[in-house]
Formats: C-alpha cells, structure tokens, sequence
C-alpha cells in the first residue's frame, strides 16, 4: 500500500480559516472600541459643559423666515417644519438640476461627437471650461454676474404678464376656480385615449407589419382634447397677475434668483459631466453593430434608436446615476448664496439657534446617506435588470 | 514564365476630396441642418468673443494702486496685480515666502531626478513619500534652524489650496489601497467595515465633513486632547478622498485579469507578496487616470475650506475684495480664480490623457 | 488588363452582371487603397477573393453595400448605380446580406429579435410572419432551438450561423462574407462552413472574402486574388491553384498552402 | 481649567469674526485688528502681560458656539449677542458687555425711505445663523408686514447682493451697518434708518462650568472701563502707578492687596492690561469711535456718568 | 471501474504514487464538476488529459496546486494531504510548477525579474543565485537572449516558453500543464511542443491537458480522457488510440483527429 501520510494535525497557527477568524475578531474589537472611545468622549464632553441633547428641539418655534417653501411655512412654525422645508427644496432643486443636467449633457455629448467641427469644439470648449472650474466659483458667478446684469424691479424687463429683474422671474399666479374638474377629466380621458391608440398601433404592427406613428399623434390627441375640455369647462383658470409696487413686482408667482442661480450652476456643471459619459457611452458602441445595422438596410435614425442607444445606455447609467448623487450633494453649496437647502437651514440657522451640532448634523448626514443609498439601490437594481445575458 | 506582378502607382486623391474646400465642406457644411448649426455657432461666437476680448485685454488695466487707475472700462487687473503675492501665499510674511518657493524648488528636482536612469527609482520614492514631507513641514512652519517659526493660520492663498490637495491625494492612497483590499476580500468583517466606511463617506457631501472636521472633531476627544485645526480639516480630506480613491483601487484591482491571481498563488506567493508585488503595482499603474481624477476634484474641493473659515486661495481673494481700495474688483478676483483652478485643472486631465495613451500602448497586455 | 477583358468578354456573351466595377478607386486620405479596380459577377456566381492583409480585400467587398464610399469609378448592383443618392443606398442594402468577421449580432437582442429586427423595420413584415421567417432560417442554420436565447450566450461557431441567418432574413440576392470563419476555433470553423456550401448549392449570388482554401476549391466559381488594392488574377478554381499566372500568386499561394 | 490650559499653550485661542470692520478684521499681512480682537488681547495682556500671545481663529456665525463648545477655542469674542437661550441651554455663559448695539437697515437713498415702518413688501438681505435674522422675522411680524427674506451663508455675501440690488434693504446691528456701508460701491448712496428694532448687547463667550475663566474675561473688561472711569490710560498709566495716593486706583493697579490671586494672576495684571491694550474708551475709540473711518458715536457706550450705560462694578 | 482498478493496481505495484486522488468531488455551487475522481501518478510519470471542453480538464489540475478547493475525498502531493493548512499549501506549491494556457506573466516585471520573483521571495534565495538560476532555464527554452525584455515584447510562443521556465525555476518535481498550446498560433505551437518534449525526456513528472495528440503519442506515459467530470479512460497511448474501451472515447477521438 502506499504511504500516504494521515492528513496531519492542522496546526492552529496555519490554518486558513482559523488564521482570518483571528484578524477579524480583533478587526471587530478595534472598530468597537474606537467607536465607543469616541462616544465616552462625547458623552463626557456634552455633559461636562451642560451641553442638552435630543431632538426635542425639533417641536419648538423657529422664529426664522425662509426665502424659498413650497409648503406652508410661517416663522411660527417649528424647527421640523423648518428641516421638512429645506428637505423639500434640497430634493426639488436636486430633481430639477437632474433634469436639466441631462439634457444639457445629452445635448452637449451628442454636440462633440457631431460631424460639424465648429460645433464638436464649441461643445468641447464648453465641456472643458465648466468641468475645471470649482462648482463654487462658478455659483457665485451665476449668482453675482446675472444679478449684476439685470435691470432693477422699476426697470424691469417685462414682456405680457412676465416680469424680470434682479429679484426674479415673475409669472402669472394660476387660480383653479370651478370646474377644473372638468379640464382634469378631459385630461385624463386624453392620457388614456393615446394610451389606447399606442396599444392599437403595435397590435396592427404584429398584425399587418404597417407601421403607425403612435407617439407623435397621441400627443396631439392630449393637446386638442384637454383644450376643448378646458373650453367646455369655460376655462376654469384665473391668474393672479403680478404687479409693480414700491419695491417690488407684487402678486403672481416668483422664481426667486439664488433658485435660478443654484440651479443654472448645478445643472450646467453636472452637464459637462454628463456630456463626457453620454459620449464615452455612444463610442462605446462598437462601429461594428452600426455596420450590421446598416448593412441590413436599417435608416441612420433607426440604428441610433434601435441598435445603438440601447447598447449606449448599458454603459451610461451607471456613472450617470453616480453624477445624479453629486449634484444632490452638490446642492450643498447653495448655502453660499441664499438658497434655503438643507445645509443652509439646518447645519446653519437651525444649528445655530439651538446649539445642538450633533444632533443636526446627523440629520443631514442621514438625508444625505438615505439620498445616496436609494440612487445607488435603483443603479444596482438597473445593472442587473440591463446586464447583458452571457454564458 | 509567370508573369511578374508590378503594383500600379498609388495617385494622388481627386482634389475635390482634399482641401482647404473640401475640409470645410465636410465639417461645415456637409448637410443643410449643419449649415445652420455652423451659422448659429458663428453668431454664438460673435456674442461672446470680441466682449470679452475688449473687455480682458483692450481695455483692461494692467497697472495701479487702487482702482482709481482702472479707468478703462475693461478689467482691472491692476488688482490680481498688487495683491498677487498674497493670493499666491496668504498671509504668510512676505519674507518668508522663499521658503515655500524653495520647497517647490526642491520638489520639482526630486520629481525631476524620476528621468535619470541610474537612480534607483525605489529610493527617490521613498525620499519624496517620508523624507520630503518632514523636510518641507519644517520649512514651512519653521522653528528650528533659525527659521522664524509661522503658524499655520497664516498659510493660506493658493499655497494652502494646493497643500491642502496635494497632501489629500498623497496620505489618502495607502488608506485607499487598504480599503480596497479590505473590500475585496473575503472576510465579512473586514469586508463590511470598508463597504459602511466607503460608502458612507462617499453618501455625504464634503462640506458636512469639513464642518465636522473644523468644530466637531474636539467633542470627540478627551478635554484638553485638540490639535491644530488645520490638521483636522486635513484629516476631513483624506478621510474624504481615501474613499474614492478605494474606489478607483478598486476597479484597478478589478481590471486584473484572474490569471495574474492565479499565477502568483501557483507560485507559492503569499497574500502580501501576491499584492505587493504582483496585483497592486499593475492596479495602480491602471488607475493613475483615475487617480489624476480623483486628484482634479479633489482640488476643486479644496475651495469649499473657505465655509469653514479657512484663507485658502478662493478665501484670499474673496478677502481682498474687502479693501476699500479696490472695491469694484469682485468679477476680476473670481475670474482670475476661474483661470488658475481651470489652468491647473485642465493641465492635469491632459497630462491624465497624455499617460492614459502612453500606458495603452508602451503596455501590452496578456 | 485580363481580369477587364475578362469581364467585358462575359458581358459580352450576354450574362447578366448583377455586380459591377468599373474603374474604380477609392483612397482613404491620402492612402491609395482600391486602384482601377474592374470587374463583375454573374447573378448566381460564387466567388471568392483571398490577398495579403492590407490588399483592399475587405473594403472593396464594403463597397457593395457603401459601408465604405469610393472617390472614383461607378459601382452599380443589379442594375443599380452607387451614389450619395439615399434611396439607393437603401434599396441596395435590402438587397445585400453582409456576414462580418466578428459577426456583429446585437448582444441587447434575442436571437430572433436579431433575425426580425430587419424584416419588421425595413420590410415592414407583421411581426409574426417575421417570426416564421426567422425560424425558418434558424432551421436552416441548424440552431432553431437558440432562437430565444442572446447571442452572449452561444459559441462562435453558433453565432456566425445566427449571423448568416439574420443576413438571409432579408432573402438577399447577394450575400457578402468578409471573413467569415477566422475569429473562430476550429472546430467551429466546419459547422459554419458547411452553412455556406450548402447555400452556395442553392445558387446564391455569394461574394466571400476567405483563406479557406478547401472551401474556394469545392464552391468558388472564381477565385480573386488582390495585392495592394490590385485584382492581380482572378480565374476559375482549378485553374488558380494550379497553374496561377502571376509570380505574386504563386507566392501567396505557397505560403498560405504550407501552413 | 482653562487657564492653567492656556498658561501652559502660552497663548489664548480666541475665536474672532471673518471679518467684520472695527470688530474684528485681518489686513493684508494677516493681522487682527478691532475691538473684539482687543478684548482678546487684553485677557492676553493680564495673563501674560503681553497682549500678542493670542492666536486667532476665523469663524463663521454658525461654526462659533460649536467651536466654543468643543474646546477648540478658549473664548469667543465675535460681536456675539447675549440672549437667553444661547446663556442658558448651549452650556456657555456670556461675560460682560463691551458693546450695546441694537439692530438696524440700511437701504438705498432713491428708494425714499424714511422709517423702518415703510418697509412692507421689501426684499431684506441678511446673514444667516444670527439674531439677526430672528429679530428681522419678529419686527415684520409685529408691524404686520410682509417681506422676503434672501439669508446668505457669509456677510460678505449677503452685502454684495445688497450691493448688486438684490435686496432693497440690508440689516444687521447698527454697528456692523456703519462699518458696511463703507465698503459698498458707494457709501453715501446708502442711509441707515433711525429706528434700532432690537436690543444687541455683545460680548465675549466662555464655556460653562469654569468659574475662574469667566471671572477672569468678566474682570479684564471691567478693569478697563473702571480705568476709563478713572482717567487711567495707556498713556498715563506708568506715571500714574509712580504716584497716585488714591486707594481705588492702588487696588485697581495692583499696588494695594493682591487682587490677582484669586484669578490666577499677577496682582499687577489691570496695571499690565491698561498699559499695553487701554483702558475701554481708548479701544472703543480706537476701533469704531473716533480715531477710526467708522466714526461710530459712544452713544449707549459711553460711561454712566457721561450718558451711556457703561457701567462696571467696583474693584474692591 | 476499470480506472479504479487500475490506479490500484498500481500501487499495489508498489510503485510510489507522486500525486493521489481518493474519491474527489468538487461542486460550483450547484454543478458538481468533479465525480469521483481516482486516480494516481507515479513518479516521472507524463500523464495528458484530454476531453470535451467543460469536461473538468482544468479544474482537476488545478486542485493538484489547490488554486481550486475540493470539497470530498482526498489529494494528496508527494505524500503531504491538501486542506486549509496553510503551511502545507505553501509545501506543495512550492513542489509544483504551473503553465497557464494564456502564459499569465507579470507584465510589469522583466522576463528575469519574473523568474526570479519566487526564488527570491519564496525560496529566499539570494539574488545573485536566483538570477543565475534563471538564465540556466532561459537558456534550456532558448530564449536566454530576451532575459531583460517584458513579456509584452516577446511573441505568444516565447511567452510561453517564458512561462515555462518561470515554473521550473521554483525546481519543482511536477509540473503542470493546462492547455500551454492552445492560445498559440500554429507556428508557435512547435516552439512550445519541442521544450516540453524535452522536459518529459529529463523525467520530469508532468501533468498535460492537451489536445495536441502527436505530443501525447510521442512522450505520454498514460493519457486519461475526461468527460462530465468524470474520468472515463484512462490507458497507455498506444492503446487509448489504436483500441479505445469506451464508444465516448472513439467518439471523441474520431472528432479530434479528423480535423
Ligand atoms: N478607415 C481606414 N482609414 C485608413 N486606412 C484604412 C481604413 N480601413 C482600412 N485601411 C487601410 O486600407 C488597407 C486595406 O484594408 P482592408 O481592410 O481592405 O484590407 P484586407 O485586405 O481586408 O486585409 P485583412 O486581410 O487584414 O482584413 C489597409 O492597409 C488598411 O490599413
Ligand atoms: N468558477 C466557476 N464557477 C462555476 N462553474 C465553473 C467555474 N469554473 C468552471 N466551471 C464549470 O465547470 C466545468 C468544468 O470546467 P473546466 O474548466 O474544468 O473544463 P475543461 O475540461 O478544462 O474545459 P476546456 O477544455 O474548455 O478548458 C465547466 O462546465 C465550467 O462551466
Ligand atoms: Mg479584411
Ligand atoms: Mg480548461
């Protein structure tokens, strides 16, 4: 027989698994004990200097205006409604800096790769300035240089019932009156018809191979009848014009500047960006699979929409979704010029009327994380359900 | 008695397909959507071009003690100019700025001795990473060798700025280095304590952490333990940019083919061996773009110190807009800091793109 | 000189071209890449065109279906003159299937969805007679039970097939191979070849860039040869290989024969 | 506690403004000057008799009662006003007063505005993380006007947006009004309203729970005024000290008793404090009075006995 | 069972067996990818696997180095059992080279410095030594003259041999081959074939998957044939083609020889 030698004693020393056991636990002790050291301290810290703690802070009055709600909000209320406030316009000028940011980019991207060399370089110029240069600065710039550049509220621009000038962009204010409900119904009626209308339009495809411009004619199917529902209805909407008066244009609705600046700098900011992925996504492409397409008779507008942008979008979401999460965090700097975020609000005003830094620095660090943690679940989420099936 | 086959000459191509002409009709005009978008790209330069030509250069005005001498109606550099040397090192006496001059100085000719073949490259590195650092801390604090000792509220301008970056990139590639390991690994421990520090970091945007950083951090400590506060926003950045850059380890780490694992295990290399010699210097030679990234946000960053209080470059400037002498200069100060960060920042995304093609090349991989 | 005389003496004879050159040239840049290239193919004529790398090879076979445009000469396809003209582009290109070296599916599509991609978009076929089509050609590449997986999911060998099917899903009159067989393994390289014998037996116009040669000996009508953007011979098969004309030929032929 | 802490640094860290003219202000080589920074330097002066030992640290309106509270500063000097709340929950403790101020606007002259009451409907530029700005709500709110508030992170800032037309009113305490008009584009176009909406008492801020230390920065300022009070100056002092029979004065110099033992000092520590930063009208004058381009009156700020409020107890 | 029989026969021999195999299994995830394996090899022994691809060719080498875990039955190397033991792991890497079939050199380090890589830090041989070690094998696979280039400078087939050194360099007694051939161009091949057959001519116990039959002819002591995880034969040359036992082996055989 052979000598094979009975598997020896594991030694304890060598043992793989034993060996990364021990590194972890003693990983583990040290994380707990600088983390309890931290919090001893702490805790020593605010109870030696009479420092109180909690968030009962959060139900007394705040006492201070902010420039910019789109809930109800009066200096009476308290500190909560304060933080939900500078929550909602964190989230609003978040979302809407994503939205334009993407159409900036879109359009810029599409721009460099355009076969016309002075636009591809306008677009590259304007790419490689507004990447380079700090989001702050440019912030100010926006701010400063366009409130410099616009007329006073006695000289303002103003054209029908718009006005503009340094203190904003003023509109008509719309009122609903009865029979809104109507205009609503008529609205909704129009969504499903076209909804019908796109559902027809691919079964008679499947059924004839004709082809039937769906989108394009379901829009206009919204347009006319919510119209002629408005019209029924008698035009249930008033306006609550806006107005001159001493020191202001009165009345209507406002788009405050520091919104317009803070949102011009993030989404032109994060567009630049934007711009550099959505063409690194189409080169990405291989030239090959517009061959084929084309080889297969395909039109230049189908392969870019059935064949290119499909593949592109693999690669563009997920640093898409990683430049979605800057801008959200980026809107940070809005504090620097008056923009009420949630920055602004709480580790500012609110921060420093109660004293309470940990507590509100931990809530903005828990919107900020929730913010994050959500967009990178919904980036995973869309990686799996896009990967390409492989072997 | 076969016949010889001689290749007809190569002609010259149709001169309607070269050309001062051609190009023009191909990039310009090639289609009638590009002729107007050409037209509408003019005009877009017409608007914005000769403004501010006239406005920077004809009309500026270049020299002056206040702006009483900016009568131009265009720029006033006459302002970046008195208060040049301020923006550059703060409030750092101004007798004393050789002494960041020299450190630069010597700075570049370690840097520089990188092309001299016979220094052992390893040494140099090791020279700039521990020695230099000590070396240039003393000279700019001073206190020993007669140097009049300044303290570090003092530093600021764009010597702060770019210490602030440089310092930040450099001490946060080893902590990078270890969590991406750690987050590479198989050990859940390890593993999920590099995945909760990465991630939160990166959750929160840079100013909760600075602001931490500037007025948080004693609560933290025992009494009477504190440290310079310039230190603790350093501390904020690192701990900021080690995050991302663990990420951008990371993908280096993950663009190593298998093989390279395989081959060194089937060598009897140990882990450390494994990653010290053969996975981490291929990752990061990989990762450098991504590391001059890293680096070119960060620096752009570095502004938001000024929230916190601190005269960095941005800060001075926004200072001196301060001194009655020179009021009206605000455009001037944000565009001149506009064209030193973009000056620094886009020189180091070319020179990114530069060793990018460089490493694809002279780099051939298996 | 020959290769013209050549083509003008089948014309001649009253054979209809379905593919023609003329006095073609092409440059890319300054780079001189198809010179004075004449020729024409029979409709149902099989021919395949071998040549150092770099020959111009591949782009001339892309200038049939203007993936690539010439500077000089007319190329017309059944009748057909090339030009910027887009309608004819088009109606080309329904005309023409292409098979490319690295097979070029689309990895976001099923296989069928790969097949009836065109059909439905170009042909304007219901979806499922585009479907019946597609499983028709599936079969007749003998991979009908892939047809829902994704091309990641299938082997070299098995992807080529699905590209020629997808390329006959247009029912061509001419199909294109650039090289259709060299970026597989080989034991792939058979299953795809036998795809095209058999096609090549149901009297397909094919024009098939190769280095084959076992293949140009049993299908190949004509065998072209190209050196620096040149038709150095082109000739029938056993006549090709056994006696070729040209020291450059013969050259070509006793490396690649050696191998 | 934390003048052993500082005794043994050797240097006082002293939490200033960023920058507010004639309280506290960097010039272009770095060095602090105004009335705030005096404060400090006093402290500095009767610790170490030498008002230079004192580092000074920038703070914006929200870092301060943070970097206070953590200890990263020994004492907050940052034209800081004393309320209740701040006293009483944030675990500080306020000193004394070195200034009265109270809060007022400033708008532009073409506007035609004559009294804080005819602001209904004005856009009001302020700095955040102040009285300021709650004081600003309250004074609207009582006179039932409407207003819209633009609240901007730094005061440099909010009065460039003022500046740039903005905002038809900028508000803040009368003083910091006075010393930011001067650096608007054109100060004259610009008027400060008489109404004062607020009561702004500033002072210097200490940590709760060190009794020495509060007593110490409470009695530096009031060895300054009760010098002021009787007639000691910097330039005087010296002589002074040679001569003077009067028993007030002997036990503010340090020359009767030891009156610096319990604070931890030198019994001479008022002598060092008078002659090396001044007694507090030298300071006021020399800052915001009128030995400065402030030019600000003593008004409330001036002795009890010269019509202010001014008023220290006895040395004794 | 044959196998089963045989292997023990072996041993019975008293033959020393070099490497050991008891009742292997290995699953991924799921798949369970090794059955049953036993098997042994002696001592200078020259073993080559062949079989369908997928069939666990590679992982079973791999196990022999424990680049892969098992997760029943037993290896053992050289006498010495493989478990988590590090020591024992570190043991028997150090007595077994390894060629990959994509060569796997460090791209960063020098054709020297990857062959004296784990002298120096494994053996702990000074540096002198481990280099002149080094230029001894690059001068037995013939390339002695590229020893300061990088790999990726030198050609497939160079690589290969590189790669080849690099694992002698550790002076193993086994050493294993996992397709070396196979990414190589057909000129190459020889190249490769030619250093191995001489490494088997010095008694070099080797394991080869391979499906260069000439070379398992020549030099294999015993060739095995895997299918499914399993080993189906296993037999001398000379037998496993002219008299294959099992209809899967002359299946097999029949496809890889006719192509
Ligand atoms: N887009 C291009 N721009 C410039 N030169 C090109 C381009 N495409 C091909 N060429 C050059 O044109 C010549 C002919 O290329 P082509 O691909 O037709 O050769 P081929 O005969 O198919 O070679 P192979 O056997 O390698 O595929 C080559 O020298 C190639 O380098
Ligand atoms: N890491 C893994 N996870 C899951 N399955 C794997 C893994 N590695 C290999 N397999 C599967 O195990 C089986 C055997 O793989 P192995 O590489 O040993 O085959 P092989 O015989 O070497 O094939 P080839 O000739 O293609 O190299 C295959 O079906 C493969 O898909
Ligand atoms: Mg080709
Ligand atoms: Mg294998």
């Amino acid at each position: 027989m052979s000598d094979i030698k009975k598997p020896n004693k594991r030694s304890f020393l060598y043992d793989a698994g034993t060996r990364s056991l021990v590194f972890q636990v003693v990983l583990l002790a040290i994380v707990l004990y600088v983390c309890y050291y931290l919090f001893s301290n702490l805790q020593a810290n605010l109870d030696s200097r009479g420092i109180s703690t909690g968030f009962s802070f959060l139900n007394e009055p705040a006492g201070f205006p902010i420039l910019i709600h789109l809930i109800s909000y009066t200096e009476a209320d308290t500190y909560g409604r304060a933080f939900l406030v500078a929550l909602i316009n964190t989230c609003v000028i978040s979302l809407l800096g994503i939205i334009f940011a993407t159409i900036i980019g879109v359009i810029m991207g599409l721009s460099r790769l355009s076969r016309n060399w002075l636009v591809a370089r306008l677009a590259t110029t304007y790419i490689e300035t507004l990447r380079n240069i700090p989001l702050l600065l440019q912030m100010f710039f926006w701010y400063f240089a366009v409130l410099a550049a616009l007329p006073t509220p006695r000289h303002s621009y103003e054209f029908a019932d718009f006005f503009l000038n340094k203190r904003g962009i003023y509109s008509p204010n719309p009122i609903i009156q009865e029979g809104f409900s109507i205009a609503v119904f008529g609205f909704m009626l129009s969504i499903v018809a076209s909804i019908a209308l796109i559902i027809w339009a691919k079964k008679r495809q499947t059924r004839t191979g004709l082809w039937f411009p769906a989108y394009w004619s379901s829009l206009g199917i919204i347009v006319v009848i919510t119209l002629l529902a408005f019209a029924v209805a008698g035009f249930p909407l008033t306006f609550d014009l806006p107005h001159q008066t001493r020191f202001n244009i009165k009345g209507g609705m406002v788009l405050p500047p520091e919104f317009v600046a803070v949102l011009l700098a993030l989404s032109t900011y994060t567009g630049a960006f934007i711009a550099e992925i959505v063409r690194a996504g189409i080169l990405s492409v291989n030239w090959g699979q517009t061959e084929a397409a084309r080889s297969l008779g395909l039109k230049d507008s189908l392969t870019q929409r059935l064949i290119v942008l499909p593949q592109a979008l693999r690669v563009i979401i997920p640093p898409l979704t990683s430049q979605f999460l800057n801008l959200a965090k980026n809107s940070s700097l809005g504090a620097a010029i008056a923009y009420p975020e949630l920055v602004s609000v709480v580790m500012g005003t609110t921060l420093n009327q109660t004293g309470q830094a940990i507590e509100t620095i931990g809530l903005c660090m828990l919107v900020y994380g929730t913010l994050s943690l959500s967009i990178s679940l919904f980036m995973n989420w869309y990686n799996k359900k896009m990967s390409l099936i492989e072997r | 008695m076969a016949i010889e086959f001689k290749p007809s000459p190569s002609l010259p191509p149709p001169s309607k397909s070269v050309g001062v002409v051609a190009w023009i009709r191909h990039n310009l005009l090639s289609s009638p959507l590009n002729v107007v978008l050409t037209a509408f790209s003019l005009y877009i330069l017409y608007l914005t071009i000769p403004p501010l030509i006239e406005w920077g250069l004809i009309n500026a005005t270049w020299t002056g003690t206040s702006n009483k001498a900016c009568t131009g109606g265009g720029a006033c550099w006459a302002f970046i100019n008195s208060y040049f040397e301020q923006f550059m090192y703060g409030f750092y006496p101004s007798e004393q700025t050789w002494r960041i001059n020299l450190a630069l100085v010597i700075l570049v000719l370690l840097v520089a001795m990188f092309a001299i073949k016979k220094i052992n490259k390893l040494y140099l590195a090791l020279v700039i990473i521990l020695a230099y650092p000590v070396l240039a801390y003393y000279l700019f604090s001073g206190g020993v060798f007669g140097l009049e000792p300044v303290e570090t509220a003092k530093w600021g301008g764009l010597f702060l700025t770019v210490l602030l970056g440089v310092i930040g990139i450099v001490a946060s590639f080893p902590l990078g280095a270890l969590l991406a390991l750690g987050r590479r690994s198989n050990m859940p421990v390890a593993k999920s304590v590099c995945v909760i520090f990465i991630e939160s970091i990166r959750a929160v945007p840079l100013i909760t952490i600075l602001f931490m950083a500037s007025v948080m951090i004693p609560l933290f400590l025992p009494e009477g333990l504190n440290f310079n506060k310039l230190l603790r926003v350093l501390i904020g950045i690192v701990l900021f940019s080690s995050a991302y850059m663990a990420e951008v380890i990371r993908g280096g780490l993950q663009a190593i083919p298998k093989g390279q694992y395989e081959a060194a295990d089937a060598m009897g290399l140990s882990y450390w061996q494994s990653m010290s010699l053969i996975i981490l210097p291929q990752a990061l030679k990989l990762v450098i773009p991504g590391i001059v990234n890293t680096f070119i946000g960060l620096f752009k960053d570095t502004t938001l110190v000024y929230i916190v209080g601190m005269f960095d470059f941005l800060g001075r400037i926004q200072a001196a807009n301060h001194d009655t002498k020179w009021l009206g200069t605000t455009v001037e100060g944000y565009v001149f800091a506009a064209f030193v960060y973009w000056i620094f920042c886009f020189g180091m995304s070319r020179y990114s793109m530069a060793l990018e093609r460089k490493l694809e090349t002279g780099h051939k991989r298996n | 000189m020959t290769d013209r005389n050549m083509a003008l003496a089948q014309l001649e004879a009253g054979e209809q071209a379905i593919i023609e050159f003329k006095d073609v040239n092409k440059w890319y840049g300054d780079f001189h890449v198809l010179k004075n290239i004449n020729f024409s193919i029979k409709k149902g004529e099989r021919i395949v065109v071998c040549g150092p790398s770099g020959s111009g090879k591949s782009t001339m076979t892309r200038c049939i279906n203007r993936l690539e445009e010439h500077q000089k000469g007319t190329i017309s396809v059944d009748g057909i003159e090339m030009n910027d003209n887009l309608k004819n582009i088009e109606t080309i290109r329904k005309d023409v299937g292409m098979v490319f070296q690295h097979f070029n599916l689309f990895p976001h599509l099923s296989i069928l969805e790969n097949l009836t991609l065109a059909p439905i978009w170009v042909r304007k076929m219901p979806k499922k007679e585009a479907e019946e089509l597609a499983m028709h050609y599936l079969e007749r590449v003998k991979i009908a039970n892939q047809a829902l997986k994704y091309p990641g999911q299938l082997s070299g060998g098995q992807q080529q097939r699905v590209a020629i099917a997808r390329g006959l899903c247009m029912q061509p009159r001419i199909m294109l191979f650039d090289e259709p067989t060299s970026a597989l393994d080989p034991e792939m390289i058979k299953e795809v070849l036998d795809v095209m014998v058999q096609l090549a037996e149901e009297g397909m116009t094919m024009v098939c860039v190769t280095h084959e040669m076992g293949f140009a000996k049993t299908v190949a009508d004509r065998v072209v040869f190209m050196d620096a953007g040149e038709i150095v011979e082109a000739n029938e098969p056993q006549e090709f290989f056994n006696n070729p004309q040209h020291d450059r030929t013969q050259l070509f032929l006793s490396q690649i024969l050696n191998h | 506690g934390t003048l052993d802490d500082v005794k043994q640094k050797g240097f006082i860290q002293c939490g200033v403004s960023q920058g507010v003219p004639g309280f506290s202000n960097a010039d272009n080589k770095g060095n602090w000057s105004g009335i705030d920074v005096d404060g400090c330097r006093a402290v500095a002066a009767a610790i170490f008799n030498d008002p230079s030992k004192v580092k000074f640290t920038p703070l914006s309106a929200k870092e301060r009662f943070t970097a206070l509270q953590s200890g990263e500063i020994d004492m907050l000097s940052r034209n800081t006003t004393w309320t209740y709340t701040r006293d009483v929950s944030l675990g500080l403790d306020f000193t004394a007063i070195t200034f009265y101020d109270g809060q007022g606007f400033m708008v532009r002259k073409e506007l035609g505005v004559k009294s804080a009451k005819d602001l209904d409907g004005a856009t009001v530029c302020t700095q955040s993380g102040t009285t300021t700005e709650l004081n600003m709500a309250d004074f609207f709110r009582k006179n039932n006007m409407s207003y819209v508030p633009v609240i901007i992170q730094k005061a440099d800032e909010a009065v460039a947006a003022y500046d740039s037309g903005r905002c038809d009113v900028f508000t803040t305490d009368k003083s910091g009004l006075a010393a930011w008009r001067t650096k608007l584009k054109n100060p004259s176009d610009n008027i400060i309203l008489p109404e004062t909406i607020s009561k702004e008492p500033l002072g210097p801020v200490v940590r709760q729970g060190d009794e020495q230390w509060k007593d110490l920065v409470t009695w530096v300022l009031f060895a300054q005024v009760n010098a002021e009070e009787m007639g000691i100056t910097s330039k005087n002092v010296a002589e002074i000290k040679k001569t003077t029979q009067d028993p007030s004065v002997r036990r503010l110099l340090g020359l009767d008793g030891d009156m610096g033992k319990d604070l931890g000092l030198s019994a001479d520590w008022a002598y060092n404090v008078i002659a090396k930063v001044g007694n507090y009208g030298e300071e006021f004058d020399r800052n915001v009075g009128k030995d400065s381009p402030l030019d600000l009156p003593r008004g409330l700020n001036n002795l009890w006995n010269n019509g202010g409020i001014m008023y220290a107890p006895p040395v004794r």
